[in-house]
């Protein structure tokens, strides 16, 4: 990494990342991209996303074949250790199967299968970061234009993110604060409760709809007991399940309300200055912008 | 010249089934120095001990080896048969034929040629053999208890009753000990003060019992039946010969601080006695957080802003018993025994996140409970909930926090969750009965007298709910806390709305058990409970002599256990000060002051402090083994490069001639 | 700047006597073939003009502070040798109040033969990482910067062979052994009244002047030495057979700075790597 | 002997641990191959590196030190001593031509006697294909 040049009136370009968005950045969860992307580029975080990343293998491959579930990941770290640069991902499910590669590979055994499946001699010498952890490094300033005062947020990491702490090392897998502490910077309030890291349902959605109703419903409730405006995510997964489900809540449920989620970065992004246009605010099924209307942030 | 005589044993057909036992007679006939040599069916019977002794006399044999079973087995039987017919009782060699050899291989041929093998080199060793006699100290008739717990005033109380001087050292300003922060307990209900008190105004007014109280063990030197011992007894700031107990100091300090006793759920003045009943009933000045004190200090160096001057208690004290003047002050006594009931604290739950890792006010420990329901607790008997005073409904308790989980460290079971839980829910029950209680359990372990009745009985008439489970999550919604767990007798996750949570936090020993245990030259485990000499045939000595362990510095035990195993060491303790003089091993390294050149590796690897330093008369430093520390383990000899040391009963000729014998057949 | 050395430790070592601070200047002369040092003991101060420094004064002099306990006595010292008074006073063979310890930064030592010396230095220099003395009194000379750490490459070399060629090796060297002890009494760490050696009960070693019983005295001496030696070689220069002692001195020596981190004789209050230990450590061994 | 009955191994066994350990061997009749044979001392802190190389001396084809584990020694410390004694003296003995398999230290408990066996079944077999030493 080169020394940044001083006096250039360029922002501070250290930073630099392999950036694997994953294939629901690519569809779904675009705004997360999006947002993503915009925020990087104002705190001088550049990322280069990969020219041939490959689906994680999330869900589906490690519950069928576990070398597939190995030889996905490994595909693209092997690219991101050609890169020789530290590889960001947004999404948790992505950051967990690349974590979970990592932790397998330690095994020289399997570390030699993987190598000779994918054909490429495989090292475990690649950093994998969320996102989260990329943008909540204290070391980065942030240039807030419009701090978040006076809105309250539950941070939701979900499990993938955190658990198990022996394979993805992310903060406290109980009772995180690496999101919190982001949002505090911000001018938010975060919201001490806690489902902070209990399940959504995540891709059980397709078989029982029920489970992930009933879980989201809980981690919605609590979220709007204990005072939060919104839900702040960092996985396209629990977006979906949160945000999307809001309406089935009501009719089977009893779900009064509505509570807009929103991805970290969105929030990060209108604090410092982007429009909720610019980061697809309007993209989400619960409609956020109400609230964000009454609290003078949009 | 020697006359050895070799003893060969069938052991009935132990040894004789697979080993040849008259040709490893026949050859031990022909090995060097051996001047007889016999087989036996059964050496240890009777009959075989006779023939030995029989042997010795007829023969002029000055020196045996028997080879039979293993020496760990038979070895002391033995030497009392050589004694028995004139022999030093070390002129004796034990060679393992049978859990070395017959019972571990089948080939008659190859166990045959290892049991002589075998043989030939007991007799080698036998042949360098001494003969060596116990020596005799005197010893102190005194004994120090370490810890002023129900164990440690149990032992107290036994020792002094036996006709000998006990010193009890407590760190804390009163005994008592957890025993005293109990309500109740268990299978008796009993009112766990009405029990304990008597005992500790026993010790008070014992006259051969001296009490330290907020007093600690600095430094133990010397060995069995002669330990001299530095006690540092801190500054209590207030004279006991005048101080008459009245309360008036303690009911006038306007400082409040976290109770220790009441597990900082209520609080105490910085001049108090930590609960109404403590022995001595007298009070000391917590310097830390003493106003006057901190004024004190503050004027040292004038940093800050000036603390208010107070010094109440000295103007209220009718005796003017409040004396700044004292110090902590060292003193060094001498005993002959010591016992260690340093006791237990309980698990920090903290590190369980997912019970909230400490951040709910109302998820509370067990021994927190207990202060809630006492009657001389904060809330003065009446559970009431910690966040809003409220009283609970709800209650929801957690076996096995920090107890039977690897996760945590802590694999082992604390043995008196369970039971105490039981009377938690009988007890909330009596208070209030409109609670209704949940237990979340591994096991019920009610293995213990009434022990199981009492159990069902916290089942069957309150009603308590148990559910067979871990809990996996405690999260607070609104005031109240919701606990997931499952059920796994039916299969199901479970959730419960409570309004408290009892965790059965498990035992630990206290802090500082193993510094305790280094200055004393024991061992202690992983989890620094202190080692006993044998689980199960000696329980309460340790691997030091003199040296006793006793309650639940050893391992989780409940009261009784821990009154019995206090008893227990006070009966080794008064067996050991009832004698005149003690014996000591002769098995112990000795020096040759010729070739010593006073290098004193042997003292630093020395793990009794046995090496000391002894100037000859040619003005050469030397070293010398103190006999009665020197437990034989050989470390100083590997050290000595001169050879200038050796081990009795493991000389280096002996191993040598070992060797030689098998190198060179 | 040699002949300065010399000046200067004959001025110190007259100070010494004249005042009555020592008895004894333990230092070098020339020798009687004239040009090889020779240790000298000075006792008078009219004798110091004896005294010399240069490049052949290879001899550890603190071997000799061994026959001097309880006397003062004034010692000169190189950076191995001064390793080696660390070595005695952790020890406790010699007492720090009665020496005098006038070190020199050493300029290394070179070889020399029946009739001349070398310009060669002694390999114990190649290795050396001490010219300046660790401990010292009055020190002779400015403090040079050490080298880079020792790569023991004359070890990695041996080890190169197979077990079966070492063996071989270490055979052909026993047999050349003449059991002279030449080793053990140039050396300061042996300073045992009664070497195992010679004891004859228990016989560790047979008094036969064979290869097996050569072996286990060089191996023994060698383990005697682990974590002790200095690096002095003198024991390597005194062999009249030439058998390279440095590389078992020098293996222990290795292990001994990889497992424990320690080199002996850098302090006086060092505690050897024996005679202590790391309840955590991992060694390799039992595991 | 050695030579038609495979290699002679020579067992220095702490009292409290190892020695019980394989006295459990035998109570539990845990069979092994007879080519150990067994010197009992009372720590393996106790076991001078001189009578190691005198095994090896006079010819011993291999030789164990057998010790309590590491925290659990009679003598609270031996063993500790004994490590880093042996660590350097395996080194040595390797320099000096005799192979690192020959010499073995383990640490066996008073109730590992499966554990005892299976080392020295394993030590014999690996001593048996090692073969001879070509010294002496």
């Amino acid at each position: 990494m080169a020394p940044a040049e001083s006096g250039s009136g360029q922002p501070v370009t250290e930073r630099i990342y392999s950036y694997y968005p994953g294939c629901s950045l690519h569809a779904t969860a675009r705004e997360y991209d999006v947002s993503t992307r915009l925020v990087c580029q104002k705190l001088g975080v550049e990322l280069r996303e990969l020219e041939d990343w490959v689906c994680c293998g999330a869900s589906a491959a490690h519950s069928t074949d576990h070398l597939l579930s190995l030889a996905l990941p490994a595909h693209t770290l092997k690219q991101a250790e050609e890169k020789g640069l530290p590889l960001a991902v947004p999404c948790a499910m992505c950051y967990s199967r690349l974590r979970f590669a990592l932790h397998e590979l330690q095994n020289k055994d399997t570390l030699d299968l993987v190598s000779r499946t994918i054909g490429k001699e495989l090292s475990t010498a690649v950093t994998v970061k969320h996102m989260l952890q990329v943008l909540a490094d204290e070391d980065i300033p942030l240039p807030i234009v419009k701090p978040l005062s006076g809105l309250k947020v539950a941070c939701y990491y979900g499990c993938l993110l955190v658990r198990p702490p022996e394979v993805v090392g992310f903060d406290d897998a109980e009772d995180p604060q690496t999101m919190d502490h982001l949002m505090e910077r911000l001018g938010a309030e975060a919201i001490d409760w806690g489902l902070k890291t209990n399940c959504c349902g995540a891709g059980v959605a397709f078989a029982r709809l029920d489970v992930v109703l009933k879980l989201s419903h809980r981690i919605l409730s609590l979220a709007q007991k204990s005072g939060a405006d919104c839900v702040a995510v960092a996985c396209p997964m629990c977006h979906a399940n949160l945000d999307m489900y809001q309406k089935d809540m009501t009719v089977k449920l009893g779900w009064k309300t509505e509570l807009p989620v929103l991805y970290f970065t969105q929030l990060m992004g209108l604090s410092l200055g982007f429009s909720p246009k610019e980061l697809l605010l309007d993209k989400h099924i619960t409609n956020p912008l109400p609230m964000l209307r009454e609290k003078k942030l949009a | 010249m020697s006359r050895i005589g070799v003893f060969v044993c069938h052991c009935g057909t132990n040894i004789g089934g697979v080993v040849n036992v008259p040709e490893v007679v026949e050859a031990a006939r022909h090995m060097p120095l051996v001047a007889y040599a016999d087989e036996n069916k059964y050496t240890c019977s009777e009959v075989g001990q006779a023939s030995i002794r029989d042997a010795i006399r007829e023969q002029r044999l000055d020196r045996v080896v028997i080879a039979s079973c293993s020496p760990r087995m038979h070895e002391n039987t033995f030497r009392r048969t050589v004694a028995a017919a004139g022999l030093n009782p070390y002129l004796l060699e034990i060679s393992n034929i049978r859990e070395h050899c017959s019972w571990v291989h089948s080939d008659s041929k190859d166990a045959t040629a290892k049991a002589i093998d075998l043989v030939s080199m007991a007799v080698a060793k036998v042949a360098r053999h001494e003969s060596l006699f116990p020596k005799q100290v005197g010893l102190t008739k005194r004994a120090l208890i370490i810890g002023g717990g129900i164990t440690g005033i149990q032992a107290a109380l036994d020792i002094a009753s036996a006709g000998h001087e006990v010193v009890l050292v407590e760190k804390e300003p009163s005994i008592g000990g957890r025993m005293s922060q109990l309500d109740k307990t268990f299978p008796t209900l009993d009112c766990s003060a009405c029990i304990l008190t008597p005992k500790m105004v026993d010790v008070a007014q014992h006259p051969n019992i001296t009490l330290l109280t907020y007093s600690e063990v600095k430094e133990v030197r010397g060995f069995v039946g002669n330990f001299e011992v530095d006690i540092l007894k801190k500054a209590k700031m207030v004279d006991y010969v005048k101080c008459t107990g009245c309360g008036t100091c303690w009911q006038a300090c306007p400082e409040r601080i976290p109770s220790e006793f009441d597990m900082g759920l209520g609080s105490r003045p910085a001049i108090y006695i930590p609960f109404a009943q403590a022995v001595p009933n007298k009070p000391v000045i917590d310097i830390a957080n003493c106003r006057y004190e901190k004024y004190l200090k503050w004027k040292e160096t004038e940093e800050g802003p000036e603390p208010p001057q107070c010094r109440i208690c000295e103007g209220v004290c009718p005796t003017e018993a409040i004396d700044r003047s004292q110090k902590d002050e060292i003193i060094t006594e001498k005993f002959g025994a010591v016992v260690v009931t340093t006791g237990f604290k309980t698990f920090d739950h903290s590190v369980y996140g997912e019970y909230g890792g400490g951040r709910y006010p109302d998820v509370i420990s067990s021994l927190e409970l207990e202060r809630l329901m006492s009657a001389a607790g904060p809330t003065g008997g009446e559970v009431l909930r910690p966040s809003d005073g409220s009283h609970p409904k709800n209650v929801v308790f957690i076996q096995c926090v920090g107890s039977r989980d690897d996760k945590v460290g802590r694999p082992y079971c604390s043995k008196v969750c369970c039971m105490y839980t039981a009377k938690h829910a009988i007890m909330l029950r009596e208070h209030d009965s409109e609670v209704q209680c949940y237990v979340f359990y591994i096991d019920v372990r009610a293995g213990g007298k009434d022990f199981e009745e009492f159990a069902r009985r916290a089942q069957d008439e309150t009603g308590a709910l148990y559910l067979r489970g871990r809990v996996s999550q405690i999260y607070q919604e609104g005031k109240n806390l919701k606990v997931m767990g499952e059920d796994s007798l039916i299969g199901r996750p479970v959730e419960i709305e409570a309004d408290l949570v009892v965790l059965a936090t498990g035992m630990e020993p206290s802090d500082n058990a193993d510094l305790i245990a280094q200055k004393l030259n024991i061992s202690y485990n992983t989890y620094n409970f202190l080692i006993e000499a044998h689980p199960k045939l000696r329980p309460v000595e340790t691997q030091t002599d003199g040296i006793f362990v006793a309650g639940t510095c050893v391992g989780p035990r409940d009261i009784p256990d821990c009154v019995a195993h206090g008893g227990a060491a006070a009966a080794k303790v008064v067996a050991l000060l009832s004698q005149d003089s003690l014996t000591t091993d002769p098995l112990t390294s000795i020096i040759d002051p010729m070739k010593c050149v006073g290098c004193f590796a042997c003292k630093e690897v020395c793990p009794f402090n046995a090496i000391e330093e002894q100037i000859t008369r040619d003005k050469r430093t030397i070293a010398s083994i103190n006999e009665s520390l020197c437990k034989g383990c050989g470390l100083c000899i590997v050290a000595c490069r001169p050879g200038a040391i050796n081990l009795r009963g493991f000389t280096s000729q002996q191993l040598l001639s070992e060797v030689l014998t098998l190198v060179r057949g | 700047m040699v002949a300065d050395f010399t000046q200067q430790i004959r001025d110190k070592a007259k100070e010494l006597l004249e005042k009555g601070t020592v008895e004894c200047v333990i230092g070098y002369e020339t020798g009687s073939d004239g040009f090889s040092a020779r240790p000298a003991f000075i006792y008078e101060s009219a004798e110091v003009e004896r005294l010399i420094f240069d490049n052949t004064c290879s001899h550890n002099l603190v071997k000799y502070l061994l026959n001097k306990k309880g006397k003062p006595t004034a010692v000169i010292v190189k950076g191995c040798d001064s390793r080696a008074l660390n070595l005695l006073l952790s020890e406790k063979q010699i007492d720090r109040d009665n020496i005098f310890i006038i070190g020199v930064v050493c300029p290394g030592v070179v070889e020399w033969g029946w009739n001349n010396h070398s310009d060669q230095l002694q390999i114990r220099c190649n290795w050396c990482r001490q010219h300046n003395p660790v401990i010292y009194d009055f020190l002779v000379g400015e403090p040079v910067t050490e080298g880079p750490p020792d790569d023991f490459a004359d070890i990695a070399a041996m080890e190169t062979k197979s077990t079966e060629e070492r063996e071989a090796f270490w055979r052909e060297q026993a047999e050349h052994c003449v059991r002279c002890y030449a080793c053990r009494q140039a050396c300061p760490g042996c300073y045992c009244i009664d070497c195992f050696v010679e004891q004859l009960d228990p016989e560790w070693v047979g008094i036969r002047i064979a290869p097996e019983e050569n072996l286990m005295w060089n191996t023994i001496r060698a383990f005697h030495l682990a974590g002790r030696c200095i690096s002095c070689n003198e024991c390597e220069r005194v062999c009249p057979v030439n058998i390279p002692l440095s590389l078992l001195n020098r293996r222990m020596e290795r292990e001994v700075l990889g497992l424990f981190d320690y080199r002996a004789g850098m302090s006086e209050d060092a505690v050897a790597p024996l005679i202590t230990f790391m309840k955590d450590e991992k060694l390799g061994i039992g595991e | 002997m050695s030579a038609d009955n495979g290699p002679l191994i020579i067992g220095f066994l702490c009292n409290w641990c190892s020695y019980a350990g394989a006295d459990m061997a035998g109570t539990s009749r845990i069979a092994y191959p007879a080519n150990i044979r067994i010197i009992r001392v009372p720590c393996s802190g106790r076991v001078d590196p001189l009578l190691i190389v005198k095994c090896f001396e006079e010819g011993a084809d291999a030789v164990l030190v057998a010790g309590c584990h590491p925290g659990d020694c009679h003598y609270n410390e031996g063993n500790y001593y004994s490590r880093r004694r042996f660590a350097l003296l395996r080194a040595l003995l390797d320099f000096m031509g005799i192979e690192k398999e020959r010499f073995q230290v383990k640490w066996v408990s008073a109730s590992e006697g499966k554990r005892f066996a299976k080392i020295i079944t394993e030590f014999t077999e690996d001593m048996t294909k090692l073969g001879a030493r070509k010294a002496s």
